[in-house]
């Protein structure tokens, strides 16, 4: 089971397990150059989730080469999913030039839904017609599959998928942060440094699984899922809801050990559900019943 | 690349005593071997204050005193929002989950004779067992604690027993009256060789503005806001000039502790 | 403090406290005719929030205005806001022409962001057009003023929310549910029986705070503030976010006593802050700080 | 339009006792004076099973015994999710966050003679204190209750001191072998008046359609997810056919009992 963005380049984690457990890893946001993100405060504490306003920190696509792919390396059956960012297509071209000439990565995520940075990558990840043109840009360049991470923040989440799709997408992975506020009431002022920033964590699954549901429903390219999974059961809830992987963000954060954990939890389940394979469990949910769509 | 002593680790709660307004002392089973790792001033635990998603994050509390005979740990914290008024209400025997210890702490100086300690506030703690290790080191140790009020000083007859402790509070109810900084002229710091401070960002930013124009070395210990509190979420943040350039450093892995030349405030 | 849509028709709360300590009262969706709302389960429990799938089961404003209205009456402290409902435009003219007849009616809200029926609401709510095209014929017909309750489930709910404000909308309150779902992983089916409902409770609170001060920073109208509020200082946090009132639902359902706990809690706030009205605090996030938007 | 006994409290909780494979019979001060307001059998406490936002919703449980007395009641309940796990998790003194007694309970036939009780699981509870209230006024009581297993078996012998049990069990393990519609032939049923049920939904639906067929009246509760519990968030309805129409009413406020002949099961 792939672990998401809140990884940093897994050097941290390392020190708790084996990566070469993970089914894949996705690196965080690489931009062209690097960046510095957001002031501080840049996370806060909300009912079942958190905030956060990192703004894309990240030391740029060459310094991510040299420094960091190199060590994930060592683990010999980790895939690498390289995360990508930047203000304009231009941008995100040149990243995924640079990293198609390093053996170690295995996929590129592009990251067209960061609701972080100001100009920022939401921009395409709110209008279908500029997503397209971006995914059809990147096609041209990766000589590896690439996926797209769509943005929650979105009156037809479909749309965007189909759009994506068309444009030679090889796969989707949902849902990114929604944006949110929360203000400090002793300061009367947002507690966020930026003022807005991501909602992430179990707050946001419902959201989370139902967009994933539809969009599973819609494309045919695979659909990874990602919001709020704290434990295994809702790993099978995202698989069930259509999803073919799933991502673990925030949970990383309450606990180190959450991806592995989550694995095997998710494979206890199996067991004790008579589940072979997880391919059983895919789209699972969507049998009996027509699901209206509102 | 691991230090040694990060773990994540159910342990007991020992003792939870009340040692100020709504300041109180959490003492805990060590989350690991205190004699194979050894843990460095400065450094924090990273505490789940309940299993609910109410309290997704975990909380960060430096450590403050060691038992190695015991392998027991405490913490001295002061109940600012909901989560610690959640820990406050544990009792001794209840488990806790508990990440650490982690970052880096205040570095030794060996050949080092006189040691200047700054706390201020509930930033106090981290310096009892700095104290001590200093002492065991041979070193003389002055220690400068400010408070706002009397009833908010904690921990100064700890600090006591490993050299002189001067009180100062901003109402003078206890000590002097005023703000560290006033006791910090040119003539006491001239007796040091280096100082280490940890308090609230204001008095950090002035101790800082103040010693290095008397031209004393020294340590910050500075406070973000966390997430992960291992390096992996990038929201701890804070702005230090190293090699030529300024860097969004993560306090939770590089830091707290940083050389106060290099932390920059904005 | 004004109650929101989960509220009924107040009978049932009646028999906890005095209505006329609301500031208002917002009764449940009123359609044209009957509806019967939907098959159940029709809720579920998630991390800090609720799903629901009515489906505006309401008896039709002609029963509300017989049955319903005339018990509210007897409060007279207590101006009653109906929240309109329906599928067409023509439905939603003829639920306010009916409703124009009786004094009782202090405010119309148009609930053009119902989740939860098949070809409901909810268009109006996610297209600018449709929505101003549907305040402009309502306040043709509305002789009293007319709020309208904005979708979250949108890409841009600024744009939304101006073109209500130059359709003519006297107010707007924000936000409505957000759609989710949960799947029960034994049964391998949506937890709901309707599949989606509408997210709600504290869980959404960070997503409404954000989009409550854009908003309010963008229109001139007043801005009622809606979602995820349990406590005084939830009140607070919305109404620093620009809200001019607040209604509170969900927590009506964990707490029958809610709304006059939480005006209780937001005065002892105001004493304890040497605030002397709570005009005081709309908007007071906003002075400092730019709020990057994204 | 408030009936008397609904009524939000804080109770403190007297005991709780393990009395069945993952059932739990919890006892707890009443939240409103019994003697001043009497509880109708079939009513139910909403229960707040932490003020945690993770269950935000309470939790609905019947009504099982009361103690007029000491003006105690109680409920029993089988561990189902979290919810009710956590509920089992605490103990007596603590307090606990009660809304109720709510509903329509069982109403009253004083000038019947012969009253059938039928219960399945977990619905057995509320039958409890319906046949002592049956039996104070003068009714025979015969009880039919049906459990998968005799694990699960429960409050068997609290029904036969008021009257003759017949217990079914699905594999056998106690009492007779199969479900309780088995035991409601013609000939058993011709000697009552009336019969109440409580149990899962395919068994009311059997129980209903059986005993409609040897033209027995009774009453039904109904088991729905609920929100509020007191009639506003319109979440808990069944189809019910009165007056010439079938509508959506709500089961906690209209409900949980119905009358057998107006519920439509789809
Ligand atoms: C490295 C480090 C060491 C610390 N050591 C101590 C100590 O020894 N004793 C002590 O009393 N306090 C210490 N603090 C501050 C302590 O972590 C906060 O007071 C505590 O997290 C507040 O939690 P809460 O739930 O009560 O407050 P809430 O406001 O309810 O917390 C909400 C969120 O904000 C964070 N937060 C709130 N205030 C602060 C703050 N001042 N600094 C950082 N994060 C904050 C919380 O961790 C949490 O994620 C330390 C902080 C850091 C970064
Ligand atoms: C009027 C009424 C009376 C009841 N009386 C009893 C009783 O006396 N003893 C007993 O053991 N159980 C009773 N139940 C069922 C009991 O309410 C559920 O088993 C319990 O709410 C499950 O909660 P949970 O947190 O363990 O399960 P979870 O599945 O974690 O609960 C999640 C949500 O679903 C709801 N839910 C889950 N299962 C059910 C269910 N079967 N029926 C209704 N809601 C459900 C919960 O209330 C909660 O809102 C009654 C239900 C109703 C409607
Ligand atoms: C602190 C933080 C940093 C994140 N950084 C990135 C990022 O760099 N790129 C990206 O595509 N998503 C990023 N995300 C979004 C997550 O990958 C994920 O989509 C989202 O948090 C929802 O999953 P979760 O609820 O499991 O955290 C970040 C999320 C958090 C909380
Ligand atoms: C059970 C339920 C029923 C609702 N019915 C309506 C409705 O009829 N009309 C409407 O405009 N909003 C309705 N809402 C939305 C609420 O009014 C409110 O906008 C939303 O729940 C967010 O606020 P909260 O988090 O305080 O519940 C309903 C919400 C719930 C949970
Ligand atoms: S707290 Fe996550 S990187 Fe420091
Ligand atoms: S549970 Fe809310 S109306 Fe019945």
């Amino acid at each position: 089971m792939p672990a998401s963005g809140c990884f940093a380049f897994g050097r941290e984690v390392a020190a708790f397990y084996d990566l070469n457990r993970l089914g894949a890893i996705v690196v965080k946001a690489t931009t062209l150059d690097e960046r510095q993100g957001n002031e501080t405060p840049r996370l806060a504490e909300t009912p079942a989730g958190m905030l956060n306003s990192i703004g894309l920190q990240n030391p740029g696509v060459l310094r991510v080469i040299d420094e960091e792919l190199p060590y994930l390396q060592q683990y010999d059956r980790l895939p690498v999913i390289v995360n990508v960012a930047g203000t304009a297509i231009e941008d995100y071209v040149q990243v995924v030039e640079r990293l198609s000439q390093v053996n170690a990565v295995a996929a590129i995520e592009l990251n067209i839904s960061c609701p972080n940075v100001k100009c920022g990558g939401i921009q395409f990840g709110t209008d279908k017609q500029m997503a397209a043109n971006m995914v059809r840009a990147i096609k041209q360049v990766a000589k590896v599959p690439v996926i797209v991470k769509l943005s929650p923040n979105v009156t037809d989440i479909v749309e965007m998928a189909v759009a994506c799709e068309e444009a030679g997408a090889d796969a989707l992975s949902l849902i990114n942060t929604l944006i949110g506020m929360q203000i400090d009431i002793e300061k009367r002022r947002p507690l966020l440094a930026n003022g807005v920033g991501g909602l992430s964590g179990p707050a946001v699954k419902p959201i989370a699984v139902r967009m994933v549901y539809e969009v599973s429903s819609a494309v045919n390219i695979p659909v990874i899922g990602i919001g709020g999974i704290m434990f295994g059961a809702d790993a099978v809830e995202f698989l069930m809801a259509g999803a073919s992987a799933v991502q673990v963000g925030t949970a990383n954060f309450v606990d180190p050990f959450a991806c592995v954990r989550i694995i095997d939890e998710l494979g206890a389940w199996c067991d004790a559900h008579g589940v072979r394979s997880v391919i059983e469990l895919i789209g699972a949910a969507k049998g009996e019943r027509g699901v209206v769509r509102s | 690349m691991r230090r040694g002593g990060e773990k994540l680790a159910l342990v007991q709660i020992i003792s939870q005593q009340s040692i100020g307004a709504d300041i109180f002392e959490l003492t805990l089973e060590a989350p690991v071997d205190l004699r194979v790792f050894p843990y460095e001033p400065g450094q924090f635990l990273h505490i789940r204050v309940t299993d609910s998603f109410d309290f997704l994050l975990r909380r960060p509390l430096s450590l403050c005193k060691v038992d190695l005979i015991k392998n027991h740990l405490s913490v001295v914290y002061r109940v600012q929002g909901q989560g610690t008024r959640r820990l406050a209400a544990k009792r001794a025997g209840e488990i806790l989950d508990v990440l650490g210890p982690l970052g880096h702490g205040y570095p030794k100086h060996k050949d080092d004779r006189a040691a200047l300690l700054i706390g201020g506030g509930i930033g106090v703690p981290p310096l009892v067992e700095l104290a001590r290790q200093l002492r065991q080191d041979a070193q003389s140790v002055h220690t400068v604690v400010g408070f706002q009020t009397k009833a908010q000083a904690i921990l100064v007859s700890e600090l006591e027993t490993y050299g002189p402790v001067t009180v100062v509070t901003n109402d003078g109810s206890l000590g002097n009256h005023g703000l560290v900084t006033d006791v910090l002229t040119q003539a006491f710091c001239a007796d040091f060789d280096r100082y280490y401070a940890c308090g609230p960002t204001p008095m950090l930013q002035a101790v800082q503005r103040r010693l290095s124009e008397w031209q004393l070395p020294g340590y910050l210990s500075l406070e973000e806001r966390m997430g992960c509190g291992i390096g992996i979420c990038v929201g701890c943040v804070h702005k230090i000039s190293r090699n030529g350039r300024i860097a969004q450093l993560k306090t939770c892995k590089e830091g707290p502790v940083f050389d106060a030349q290099e932390v920059v405030f904005t």
